[in-house]
């Protein structure tokens, strides 16, 4: 891993060179065309005329798509300094070196450098800076001649280019494997193994068994684990002959729901305990829903109560209401905000990811399982660069040594937004 | 029945009532406290001070009504601060309720307390756009393909301060006060990372802590919650010393927000004492 | 075709954007802004099928008598009431110009009379909820509840002014024992530690489904139409 | 028109109020007006925020005169006709027949939201927070070492790596492995003991709220007596 991702650099700035090269001979070669005229443009000569920035600098944003050219200029030494008298500046600009320059933009005092988004790929341009101090300005020299131009390649994402594909690779990789009937290891998840627990006491105390799966739709990925795992809880209730009851707050939940259930009591061999009852829907608004639910466990007292999907501020609401009846609760969600009131107030709570684990492992579904192991791959990885940029920023910082430092700085550029 | 199983079945209405007085008493009698910024809140303060002025600052509402209580004296705060520096505000929304949230921040802080701004030269307001994120990427490259106008709709081209604004680039800082998603999250992986633009904001309680592994490395700031706003208050009173006649709605709900918080802790004490010993008494019995 | 060209366009929109990141060249770069454009449009479609779709539960509520169902009646005129007020802008400046918003017009009194105190204290419910979970469900149960039930202890202590005067009068040696400052610690590394694994889990989440959805593996939106 | 404003805003307030004695006609009422009112704001900002000026104005500028005359002499965009057909193809969701056709524009949005959200999760929650972490054990602070800056280092090291492996399935939790899934565990109960913490604070933030908007509508009632 750590070989393919020096081997890109080497390409990026190869192609860096080249440009910075094609970019160098063309500046020279229009910039000698006209010739340099040294002419200051002074309006009102005199004491409070601020000194001249610096003669601008212009260069063609980098790894762009055109347009854009950065000019940037040393302060007139009139701002912070000297008179201190100087208001702003503004960024003049003309397609000849020798006049015609126009105000393309202006900005204030202190400001050393400027973005010109309004250039024409392909055309040269001159750029002048002019300090104003009230009624009085002064321009700086001309600038360079400078083109703008657009680029196929963005070099300084090189670094991200690699990342992608190495992330990629390994998800596809492993649904691949998953599709091709290869299985794929998933660790005991201790909140399942609560859930047949809960199951065993609801059956011995003869009561039943309440199972939430959250109050989104279904196309959040958390109801469809919900629903995957309520279909092998349902098996196991099936088997117990326990009373199992869903109510649920969409309407394709219901459909969905209902159907994972039927299958799951046909599977256990138990077609005639299932009816179309267990499954019902309440309603879509959210506290309609949470009021619903408060009166069917204070009134049925579940011995057991499951909340696995999305949730939002009900959370709590049912957990105490729960906990309140003395039922054994097990929730789990991906919802952040959440997860600490469920973490407080229930027995076992799967934790955002382990919720998809978990529904993974039960459906044994390859895109889910691959994906899963993936994501695992791509923990080494950060997990790996992570272990060895400490270890180089450690050494540095102990040793002080230049050749750790070089080392160190290229782990943290390989994770820099621009390499 | 024992004073314990007594604690254990208090109804439910009896602990509404309890915080509710928990809330009102000390509103009604006016409690509060000093404030004492920490850095995190400290150097958005320090940034607006520090941009020279006229810096062009951006100001999106990503809120509603739901959460303005700990949002609104955020956006307020700030808006006075950027009032006071002289600098550009150019106020947006990415929530639909946030252009009516921005307009009650307008007329009681801009056209309330500076009468003198003038709309287009020192603030613009351009109101909601939808897509979220989508609208940040839009922008980013931008800002004209989307805001064709403002929002009372003068066309962009003839409103002053927008001549030299293309894309997010231009300004030289963002300071958002979002109520979760799209917000501050979305600011920072939209604008602030790929076109490194210093982002900072205000965010409710609730989203503060999942924005901290953003701090300070990719977002430049962040006021969390209520205690956030109350600490910009303190810093702008603190450089602003004509403020402290003035009414700083954050600090002065302080007050009632630490009793809240006092009562809470006492109710969980109170509970798990109750747990523990119930506890025990069952393991005897066993 | 049903299936297929839904497949294609996930597909095309999704390449264009991620090849968009790394070829900043026309027709990429041209490509990430408009399709973020016709992504922004479209949102304000999702905003009226979202009103169709509720009038239309609501008109079948009525007419199956469901439960609550004279309820629906309230939903329904109040909706077609804003709907009105806020495509005339009744009230607001001359005509149709202007800003909906306008001071004086009906919808922002709609706004502001209606709106908004409902959306505000339908959330502020919660508060309540808080304070009774806190009483009857918040229990020390497990070691991991525990941890979590101290650290949140610091958090509402510190993150309120009676933080400093409780532990105001710590030696200097033992500052960091002071409430606030722990506060402030525990949100800046420990909190910032587990977050960011969170956050870095969430990221591997997130990339990978969206390689599934482009890729054609998983396509939620043929599975949303059962 | 402000005094009718408090009124309306503070009954509607007490309605929903009510739910928490129990579930009431009052509170319905509020909750199925809440539903509808809010569909509709957010249809009205949508169509004058963004429709009418992003679509119809780029497509047919004349349009638009009466409403945004500053548009109508802009030079047509036809483009623009793109979103607005996926749009409509989204609103077939509302009419059974042809149901199917919304799967098109449930793709471009899928697809959008794959592609963007694909760059933006590697950039900012991936790549950026590995970043972040790449910081040295041992910490200097003013030329010299410093104790708590080396241990809130080791903190965020220790817990972003333990934290990961929390969440790692495809080993079995055994051993050191065990152990370091135990820290990790630890960790991420601080950070949800933080998030508590905040959330209660951000609950009864908006409670104060509430309670401080009733105050001003019975310093009102009072002010009328006195």
């Amino acid at each position: 891993m750590l070989h393919m991702e020096r081997a890109c650099p080497h390409l990026g700035r190869a192609s860096l060179f080249c440009v910075v090269v094609i970019l160098v001979v063309s500046v020279g070669f229009l910039s000698t065309a006209p010739a340099q005229e040294e002419t200051f443009e002074i309006s009102l000569a005199g004491a409070q005329t601020p000194a001249p920035p610096g003669v601008p600098e212009v260069h063609d944003t980098p790894y762009d798509a055109g347009g854009s050219i950065i000019v940037s200029w040393t302060l007139s030494a009139d701002d912070g300094g000297g008179k201190n008298h100087v208001s702003g500046y503004d960024i003049l600009r003309s397609t000849r070196i020798d006049g015609d320059y126009q105000v393309v933009s202006s900005v204030t005092k202190g400001v050393d450098r400027y973005v010109d988004t309004s250039a024409q790929d392909g055309t040269s341009y001159y750029y002048r800076i002019r300090a104003l101090a009230g009624e009085f300005f002064i321009d700086s020299s001309p600038s360079k001649a400078v083109i703008s131009s657009q680029q196929w390649y963005n070099v300084e994402r090189s670094n991200l280019l690699v990342i992608a594909a190495i992330l990629s690779f390994f998800i596809i990789f492993y649904i691949t494997r998953a599709k091709k009937g290869k299985k794929l290891f998933i660790r005991r998840i201790a909140g399942l193994e609560a859930v047949d627990e809960a199951v065993g006491r609801a059956t011995e105390m003869g009561k039943s068994i309440l199972y939430v799966p959250g109050i989104q739709d279904l196309d959040d990925v958390q109801t469809v684990a919900g629903i995957t795992i309520l279909g092998s809880l349902a098996k196991t209730i099936a088997k117990y002959d326990t009373k199992l009851d869903v109510p649920v707050s969409r309407s394709m939940v219901l459909a969905a729901a209902r159907e994972t259930v039927k299958q799951s009591y046909l599977s256990a061999g138990r077609p005639d305990a299932y009816s179309d009852d267990i499954v019902h829907y309440v309603t879509d608004e959210q506290f309609g829903y949470v009021a619903f639910l408060d009166g069917t466990m204070v009134r049925n007292k579940p011995a057991a109560c499951f909340y696995l999907g999305s949730f939002f501020a009900e959370s709590l609401i049912l957990a105490e209401t729960g906990n309140s009846i003395g039922a054994i609760q097990v929730a789990g969600t991906a919802q952040p905000a959440q997860l600490p009131f469920f973490v407080a107030a229930c027995d076992y709570t799967l934790i955002g990811e382990e919720l998809f684990a978990a529904s993974a492992y039960l459906s044994k579904e390859p895109r889910a399982l691959g994906s899963l192991k993936g994501a695992d791959a791509g923990k080494v990885l950060a997990s790996l660069a992570i272990g060895f940029g400490v270890l180089f920023e450690t050494l540095r910082v102990l040793t002080g040594s230049q050749a750790m430092a070089k080392v160190s700085d290229f782990i943290i550029r390989l994770f820099s937004l621009r390499f | 029945m024992s004073v314990v199983e007594k604690l254990g079945n208090v109804d439910r209405r009896i602990i509404f009532l309890l915080i509710a007085l928990a809330v009102i008493i000390p509103l009604v009698f006016n409690i509060s406290f000093m404030e004492h910024p920490t850095p995190i809140v400290q150097v958005i303060f320090d940034k607006i001070e520090s941009l020279p002025e006229g810096s062009k600052i951006l100001l999106p509402f990503d809120y509603g009504p739901s959460t303005a209580p700990e949002l609104e004296p955020m956006a307020t705060a700030v808006t006075r601060h950027c009032c006071k520096k002289n600098h550009k505000m150019y106020i947006m929304a990415l929530w639909p309720t946030g252009q009516a949230q921005a307009l009650r921040v307008i007329e009681n802080v801009i056209e309330g307390e500076f009468p003198d701004k003038v709309y287009g030269t020192d603030y613009v307001h351009l109101g909601y756009k939808a897509g979220g994120y989508g609208l940040i990427n839009t922008i980013l490259a931008d800002l004209k393909k989307m805001y064709t106008t403002d929002a009372p709709g003068t066309h962009i081209d003839e409103i002053p301060m927008m001549s030299d604004i293309q894309n997010l680039r231009d300004f030289a800082f963002i300071c958002n006060f979002s109520a979760g998603f799209p917000g501050l999250k979305e600011w920072v992986q939209f604008a602030g990372d790929p076109g490194d633009i210093p982002v900072a904001g205000g965010t409710t309680a609730v989203s503060a802590p999942l924005l901290y592994p953003y701090y300070p490395r990719q977002m430049l700031g962040m006021m969390g919650g209520l205690k956030g706003a109350a600490e910009y208050e303190a810093s702008l009173v603190h450089q602003y010393p004509e403020y402290e006649q003035v009414y700083q709605r954050a600090i002065a709900i302080m007050g009632p927000q630490a009793i809240a918080h006092l009562v809470i802790i006492i109710f969980i004490i109170i509970g798990n004492i109750t747990f523990f010993i119930e506890k025990k008494r069952q393991k005897k019995v066993g | 075709m049903r299936r297929r060209i839904p497949i294609i366009i996930t597909f095309v929109v999704g390449t264009a954007l991620i090849l968009a990141m790394f070829i900043p060249h026309t027709p990429f770069s041209s490509l990430d802004e408009n399709l973020s454009v016709y992504f922004d449009i479209i949102a304000v479609f999702a905003f009226i099928l979202g009103g169709g779709n509720l009038l239309r539960v609501h008109l079948v509520r009525i007419q199956r008598k469901k439960v609550d169902w004279p309820y629906s009646f309230v939903t329904i005129i109040g909706f077609l009431f804003m709907l009105i007020i806020g495509f005339f802008k009744i009230g607001g400046p001359p005509g149709l110009t202007g800003d909906f918003l306008a001071e004086g017009s009906w919808f922002r009194f709609m706004f502001e009379a209606v709106f908004n105190p409902l959306q505000a204290t339908m959330f502020s419910l919660l508060a309540f909820f808080v304070a009774s979970a806190a009483y009857r469900a918040f229990r020390a149960k497990t070691k991991e509840a525990t941890i979590l039930l101290i650290s949140a202890f610091i958090i509402l202590v510190g993150r309120t002014p009676i933080g400093h005067y409780f532990t105001f009068w710590l030696p200097k040696q033992l500052e960091f024992l002071h409430i606030p400052t722990l506060a402030n610690w525990i949100m800046g590394w420990p909190n910032t530690a587990g977050q960011r694994a969170i956050m870095i889990g969430i990221a591997l989440g997130v990339i990978a489904t969206s390689l599934r959805i482009i890729l054609g593996i998983e396509r939620p939106y043929l599975g949303a139409e059962k | 028109m402000y005094a009718l404003q408090v009124w309306i805003g503070a009954l509607l307030t007490l309605m929903i109020f009510s739910f928490l004695y129990k579930d009431n006609p009052f509170y319905k009422f509020a909750e199925h007006l809440f539903v509808g009112i809010s569909a509709a704001y957010w249809m009205v900002v949508g169509v004058w925020g963004t429709m009418v000026p992003n679509m119809l104005a780029k497509i047919h500028p004349p349009l638009v005169r009466t409403i945004l005359p500053a548009l109508a002499n802009a030079e047509p965009e036809y483009h623009y006709i793109i979103p607005c057909i996926f749009g409509i193809l989204l609103l077939t969701r509302l009419i059974n027949p042809i149901a199917w056709l919304s799967r098109w524009a449930l793709a471009f949005i899928i697809g959008y939201t794959a592609g963007v959200r694909f760059s933006r999760y590697l950039q900012s929650d991936f790549v950026g927070q590995i970043k972040s972490t790449l910081i040295p054990i041992v910490a200097v602070n003013d030329g010299g070492f410093s104790l708590g800056m080396t241990f809130s280092h080791i903190v965020l090291i220790v817990g972003v790596v333990c934290g990961l492996i929390y969440f790692f399935f495809s080993k079995e939790h055994k051993g050191a492995f065990g152990a370091a899934s135990r820290v990790g565990i630890y960790i991420l109960m601080v950070t949800f003991g933080a998030s508590f913490g905040y959330t209660v604070m951000a609950r009864i933030s908006l409670l104060i709220g509430r309670m401080s908007f009733l105050g001003e509508w019975i310093g009102m009632i009072l002010g009328w007596f006195s």
